[in-house]
């Protein structure tokens, strides 16, 4: 037995919560051949299948890439600070995939172990995560490297599972996710079938030891060099948190924001001295993937990748995370 | 073709004209294709060819990491080889010490690119050695412009709505950038504060400021490679942009950047000519 | 657009410190009256007016630009104004391929003896700019841009 | 800058008609980091200066912003009142509320806002302004003058007297220029050549000028007080040092029939000769063209009569290269070529004189030799055709100037006057002939000018008519002038011995040529142009190069005269000190950044910046990077504009001052 939702009453649904002022996030079709998960202002743009994942991911629904955290005003020669809002209507992101879900709750770690942000927080709780099982995936996908899977709970307030006749199996975890779907259900004898994951392809542990063995290996610079640099990979991974502080004024006034950041761009650890302790590519890389694999469980538990592949998919010149991965474990570059 | 490809490179590293060949590999038929570095002879078989081989590894040449490398050789495409004329006239490269393999190519991509209908380029002109002769694709008549042109029946204020519409998409990862043969600057302008040019923010604003000045800076300099197009996550059209400053610099100049080694930059010389209509 | 009653334009001229802004002196020795909308940037040469700081002046809510130099040939640095003037060439048509409003952007040369010009230009760029209205370069203001709010592509 | 000073003017009424000063003082003494805000009748005045001065130091200003009235007026001014005061001079910036306001806007309110928010972008670029040193350029005190016509000859002496050396670089193998070859000079009719060849002796003679005769100034590098010159020595065949200018090679010479430049053609001279009598060097020149030994190895007669051996026919051009600190130009005229200028399509008139055609119809220069005592003719007026007395000569003015349609638009200034001397050396040589004068109008401003022209009209008879010629025939033996009177009001036909062009005035040839290689401006005739019609007449853009005499404008001997001694004046003043100043708002590189693409160097108008590198202590390449020659920059700031990474920048005009004063327009 399972309840179960239409494609039709969960456009209805939508349709309720836009009405009720809530914003809808999810995936969408913006041009031939792009998906990404953007705000839904219209059921109509919601999209459930024909992709294995968006080519962002939607941490920004919770960590925008632009936040103004204060604004300030010249008033004669006093200096006027204003405080930027902090209370965030209600929102839900629909059918996000499994992986970027399960990030959720790594991210809940970092912005909380020391000092609590509360522009996260807020939007954090004023956040109902609605996650959609994968079917599929390509070569990218590695979820089940990392310990989670195509219809993993992590994160997700409910799941809908795509089951026949353009009907979802509505599995909810939290409150929130109850109350969402509360009454626009009914009750099935099917049953949504356990959807299959991409194979194994390395074992985290294994990673985690090479890495604390080989920080000076060749490997960084056999498997890195090609890396140009840019953050296609840290901005449409659903993990990576970085960010910088910006002062943006003029005479009259003006903000101080917290925009994304990405250890890749040669001057994210540049001195003021000059001197820049990551001075080539390798060196960043090996950054990266040692922050994701060695550093961050070290200190919070959690791997910080969720195998989404986003960074392999979106790299201009094929590489990510799981070439390198790849590359340890058969130990010979390719 | 593939087998003189990795001749060639055994030989140039054996006999060291080069310590390094920056060429396409793959690590099995079915992977995907990236840039290698190629150092030792018996590596040379990772290097291959297809029509996968979409990057302008000319963007390498402007690296520390890989000029550490010492004397290199690079594989180009035709329309990659417009890049390294555009570098040498700019002195960011020493044409006499670097080896040029040119491949004759019949275009990228399945199907394939539209930059490549239009090409013109097929045929690498100054390289040290020319590998291949793929039956060359036909360039389109008068596809070279297509794009712009249909973009460009819009009214202006449809077109500033398109491109409010592009822009707010805009992460700022600035693959546009890293992937562009022509973007060598060690500071770029955007990470330039006191004065701030540019908003760093990834708001519409900051947007607006970084793609002008990108496409601005490529006025007659932009070789047409696409990259910047086909590696933007979010699937911005940036082609539009770098075409309008190529066609005019075509059509009111006629100049093509990259094609004549000979030819004063677009910007920094001037006419008695030009043409002052627009200044009252 | 709904344009208030009071609206006056804001109007930022980049000008050459050795025609347009001598003619400019001019227009104030020969007590030319003009509207009092245009704010003047003196910079040595329009050499020196770079493409960069036109946007700056949009994105501070300039409602229109003036650029402004020696005649082709006067130039005090004898060729800056050529250079200059490819760079428009080229720059407009970036401009017009983004949409902008190529009525907000001016260019003239003036020249120290062109008092009378400056007058002339600036009372038309401004009443010109007062009927089109203020210049939202960007009409969609930086706050609404919210980063999860894409917009369906028109392409 | 945190203790900005704000200064505002009334400028009596000037500024406070219009703008409400005391409310602007008030509202701008809100801005932060301004320290104080005060208002004067007149700050250029004394008081006001030495309130400003005063204030500097009660309030421990840092900065100052004047708003008042243009920086080009008093900008100078203030930033002296500063440095009295111990700050900086190039913290001063001005606020333009009175140009740029308060003349220009009669609604006090909007003149008001307006002059404040000025105002606040001084306040902001000021806030950012750098402390500045005035650049020190070492000078050589070596100046080089190119063309020896008077006014070359004049400026060189006048530089050597004050003690320095001097280059005189001439293109024929004689100085003496034009007036050399003049009969007699207007309004006092003294002879032109016993004024003008003391003058070249002292030339020739003094210690401290080296002159370069039958030469060319082949390239220019450098800057100001640090030119280097390369000079091209014509193969002259003649050694100079060695020649005692005896004559015996001239006249022994066989070739008598070439046409002398000297006397326009109207005369012949051999191939090896002396231009005439009084040159100098007193040195002949052979005319390679000419000599038959040169074209086929005959002859050879020249070097066998010459006892000092001076005559050498294996000459080649020399190249010399000279270090100078300073460069004045004097390449002085050439006539309106009537027939051969007609190639210039802007020069397409005057077929219908039938210069060239007829023989009789001669130009004002070839003039001047005939009636000159030491001219072909020995200052006997015959007409070139068959060597007659013209009985009747007419005289036509503005052939080529002040006419749009056919020749060139300006007035060629010196006509009107020596045509009325040409009427009254012709009627003093040929008592019975009779002059006749088509003119357009009579110019003739200057001191005892007009009375001359009176005189010519009134005692020697002159016929004026106040026309343009239409045509001229030949028929036999007269020709046919056939004009109007537009006074009279008829048409009118002169049956004319002699016609005489006074053709217009023309930049020698190769003025572009050389106005490019020295880097300074010409206008579209080609006359050089001054970088201040007024306040600096013989200064040119590219500093340490100055010009005079004819070369700028068509101008009579007093002023070239005149123009040349300021010119060499102005090079006094800089060879006054061992070091020259420079303004120091100049480009800089930030060689960190900069990533030696080269667009400026490419771009930049002066040449001024360079491609450097930089290397560790070891000599090893560190980086590759553009570097602004301090010397050379004249503070354009193109190389900023074209800098894609803005590691170029402009002192004075930085991007952060910029920047903040569109910033602060919100």
């Amino acid at each position: 037995m399972s309840e179960v939702i239409s494609a039709s009453a969960l456009r209805e649904l939508m349709r309720d919560w836009l009405r009720q002022g809530k914003q809808v996030f999810g995936p969408r079709q913006v041009k031939p051949g792009l998906v990404l998960y953007t705000r839904l202002t219209d059921p109509e743009q919601l999209l459930v299948s024909g992709f294995i994942h968006p080519s962002n991911s939607p941490k920004e629904f919770v960590f925008p890439r632009h936040e103004v955290i204060y604004s300030y005003r010249f008033e004669g020669k006093d200096l006027q600070l204003l405080d930027a809002p902090d209370s965030f209507p209600e929102q839900i992101v629909l059918a996000v995939r499994p992986c970027d879900a399960a990030a959720l709750p790594i991210l809940d770690k970092l912005f909380n172990w020391d000092f609590q942000d509360e522009f996260y927080n807020r939007r954090r709780q004023a956040t109902t995560v609605v996650t959609l099982a994968c079917l599929s995936h390509d070569d990218s996908c590695f979820c089940t490297s990392v310990g989670l899977g195509p219809a993993d709970p992590r994160g997700s307030d409910a799941m809908l599972l795509p089951a026949q006749d353009d009907e979802f199996e509505v599995r909810p975890f939290t409150e929130k996710g109850e109350a969402s779907f509360s009454g626009v259900t009914r009750t099935s004898s099917k049953q949504a079938g356990t959807p299959s994951g991409p194979a194994k392809k390395f074992d985290a542990g294994q990673v985690r030891t090479y890495l604390s063995e080989n920080f000076e290996g060749p490997i960084w610079h056999d498997e890195t060099l090609h890396c140009l640099g840019c953050g296609a990979c840290a901005y449409t991974c659903p993990t990576c948190h970085c960010f910088d502080i910006v002062d943006e004024g003029n005479a009259a006034g003006g903000i101080r924001a917290k925009n994304w950041d990405s250890c890749q761009f040669p001057i994210f650890s540049l001195h003021a001295s000059g001197h820049n302790p990551r001075s080539t590519q390798p060196q960043r890389q090996r950054q990266r993937l040692t922050h994701k694999f060695q550093i961050y469980p070290e200190k919070f538990g959690d791997i910080l990748c969720t195998g989404c592949g986003n960074c392999t998919r979106n790299c201009p010149v094929n590489l990510g995370v799981l070439n390198v991965l790849e590359a340890m474990k058969n130990g010979q570059p390719l | 073709m593939i087998e003189s490809l990795r001749a060639t490179c055994r030989r140039l590293l054996e006999t060291g004209t080069a310590q390094v060949v920056i060429g396409y590999g793959q690590a099995d038929p079915g992977k995907a294709v990236h840039p290698v570095f190629i150092r030792r002879p018996e590596d040379a078989d990772q290097l291959t060819w297809n029509d996968q081989c979409y990057p302008n590894l000319v963007a390498y040449l402007k690296r520390k990491e890989v000029q550490s490398l010492g004397k290199a050789a690079i594989v180009v495409k035709g329309c990659d080889e417009r890049g390294l004329i555009v570098l040498e006239r700019e002195s960011q490269i020493d044409r006499g010490s670097l080896y040029v393999i040119g491949i004759v190519c019949g275009g990228v991509g399945n199907p394939k690119l539209d930059k490549c209908k239009s090409c013109g380029a097929h045929r690498p002109r100054f390289a040290n050695e020319i590998l291949g002769e793929s039956s060359l694709l036909q360039d389109g008549v008068g596809q070279k412009w297509q794009a712009l042109e249909e973009f460009l029946t819009k009214s202006p204020s449809q077109r500033m709505a398109y491109w409010q519409n592009e822009f707010s998409r805009c992460l700022k990862c600035y693959a546009c950038r890293q992937v562009c043969p022509m973007c060598y600057c060690e500071r770029c302008l955007v990470d330039k504060n006191r004065p701030t040019c540019i908003d760093t923010s990834p708001t519409l604003k900051g947007n607006f400021a970084w793609h002008i000045t990108r496409a601005f800076h490529l006025a007659g300099r932009c070789i047409g490679c696409d990259e910047c197009t086909r590696v933007c996550p979010v699937g911005i059209d940036l082609r539009l942009l770098n075409q309008s400053l190529a066609k005019a610099a075509e059509e009111q100049f006629g100049y093509r950047a990259g094609m004549d080694p000979q030819a004063e930059p677009l910007i920094g010389s001037y006419s008695l000519q030009d043409k002052d209509g627009f200044i009252g | 657009m709904s344009v208030p009653q009071t609206f006056e334009p804001k109007i930022v001229a980049f000008v050459c410190n050795w025609c347009t802004y001598l003619g400019a002196d001019l227009a104030g020795t020969n007590r030319l009256e003009y509207p009092a909308n245009v704010r003047i940037i003196r910079l040595p040469c329009t050499g020196r007016i770079d493409f960069n700081l036109i946007i700056k002046a949009f994105e501070l809510n300039a409602d229109a630009v003036l650029v402004s130099g020696c005649h082709p040939g006067d130039c005090h640095y004898t060729t800056g104004n050529y250079h200059a003037r490819r760079r428009w060439m080229l720059f407009r048509e970036l401009l017009s391929t983004l949409g902008f409003d190529l009525n907000r952007i001016h260019f003239t040369w003036i020249s120290a003896a062109e008092g009378k010009k400056w007058q002339q230009v600036i009372t038309e760029i401004t009443e010109k700019t007062r009927e089109m209205g203020p210049y939202p370069y960007l009409a969609i203001p930086d706050a609404s841009v919210s980063t999860v709010d894409h917009g369906e592509s028109t392409a | 800058m945190s203790r900005i000073g704000i200064f505002t003017c009334w400028c009596g009424e000037n500024i406070a008609r219009t703008v409400d000063v005391e409310k602007v003082a008030k509202a701008v003494a809100q801005i932060p980091g301004v320290r104080c805000s005060v208002h004067y009748k007149y700050m250029c005045s004394d008081p006001g200066q030495s309130m400003i001065r005063e204030k500097i130091a009660s309030e421990r200003l840092d900065a100052l912003v004047v708003a008042s009235c243009s920086p080009h007026m008093h900008l100078k001014t203030f930033r002296k009142a500063a440095s009295l005061a111990g700050i900086n001079p190039y913290l001063v910036e001005m606020a333009n509320v009175r140009e740029h306001c308060s003349w220009v806007h009669h609604d006090q309110e909007k003149a008001t806002g307006k002059a404040i928010e000025l105002i606040r972008m001084s306040v902001e670029k000021v806030r950012r302004n750098h402390s500045l040193q005035p650049i020190k350029v070492p000078v050589t005190k070596r100046a080089l003058v190119i063309g020896g016509g008077v006014a070359g000859i004049q400026a060189a002496l006048d530089i050597a007297d004050a003690g320095h050396e001097v280059v005189l670089v001439e293109r024929e193998p004689s100085i003496g220029g034009k007036m050399a070859g003049l009969s007699e000079t207007f309004p006092t009719l003294d002879c032109s050549q016993c004024i003008l060849t003391p003058r070249m002796v002292e030339v020739g003679q003094h210690p401290l000028i080296r002159l370069y005769s039958y030469s060319e100034v082949q390239s220019v590098e450098g800057y100001v007080g640090n030119f280097k010159i390369t000079i091209r020595q014509k193969a002259r065949y003649v050694d100079v040092d060695k020649c005692t200018g005896c004559g015996e090679c001239w006249n022994v010479c066989p070739l008598k029939k070439n046409l002398s430049e000297f006397d326009f053609g109207m005369g012949y001279r051999r191939a090896i000769y002396v231009p005439f009598p009084q040159a100098v060097p007193a040195r002949p020149v052979i005319d390679k063209n000419a000599c038959t030994k040169l074209k086929k190895n005959g002859c050879g007669l020249c070097e066998k009569k010459c006892l000092a051996k001076a005559i050498n026919y294996k000459d080649q051009d020399k190249i010399v290269e000279v270090s100078v600190g300073a460069v004045v130009v004097a390449t002085g005229y050439q006539l309106y070529q009537i027939t051969q200028d007609q190639a210039n399509s802007r020069l397409s008139g005057y077929g219908e004189y039938g210069y060239g055609r007829y023989k009789d119809v001669i130009d004002s220069l070839q003039f001047e030799r005939l009636v000159s005592a030491s001219g072909p003719t020995g200052g006997v007026v015959k007409r070139p055709s068959d060597g007659a007395i013209p009985k009747t000569v007419v005289f036509i003015s503005c052939v080529g100037s002040r006419d749009n349609a056919k020749g060139l638009s300006y007035c060629s200034k010196i006509c009107c006057m020596y045509t009325a001397k040409h009427t009254m050396l012709y009627k003093h040589k040929v008592h019975e002939g009779q002059a006749h004068v088509f003119y357009m109008d009579i110019r003739s401003g200057g001191k005892n000018y007009d009375e001359f022209v009176r005189r010519a009209i009134e005692q020697d008879g002159a016929r004026y008519y106040r026309g343009r010629v239409s045509k001229i025939t030949e028929e036999n033996g007269k020709l046919i002038v056939r004009g109007a009177d537009t006074l009279a009001g008829v048409s009118l036909t002169v049956q004319a011995d002699m016609v005489v062009l006074a053709a217009a005035m023309r930049p020698a040839k190769g003025a572009e040529e050389l106005a490019q290689k020295l880097g300074i401006g010409y206008d579209e005739f080609g006359f050089f142009s001054e970088s201040h019609p007024k306040l600096r007449p013989v200064e040119t853009n590219a500093a340490g190069v100055f010009i005079c005499g004819a070369c700028h404008a068509p101008k009579d001997i007093p002023e070239a005269v005149a123009q040349a001694s300021a010119a060499a004046g102005k090079v006094q003043v800089m060879f006054g000190h061992a070091e020259m100043t420079r303004e120091p708002e100049i480009a800089m590189i930030n060689e960190q950044t900069c990533a030696a693409c080269f667009s400026c160097v490419h771009t930049c108008p002066y040449h001024a910046i360079e491609k450097a590198e930089i290397r560790t202590p070891k000599g090893a390449l560190v980086k590759r990077t553009a570097r602004v020659n301090p010397g050379l920059c004249m503070g354009c700031g193109t190389c900023v504009s074209v800098c894609p990474s803005k590691s170029a920048d402009l002192e004075g005009f930085s991007e952060e001052q910029i920047y903040s004063m569109v910033e602060s327009l919100v």
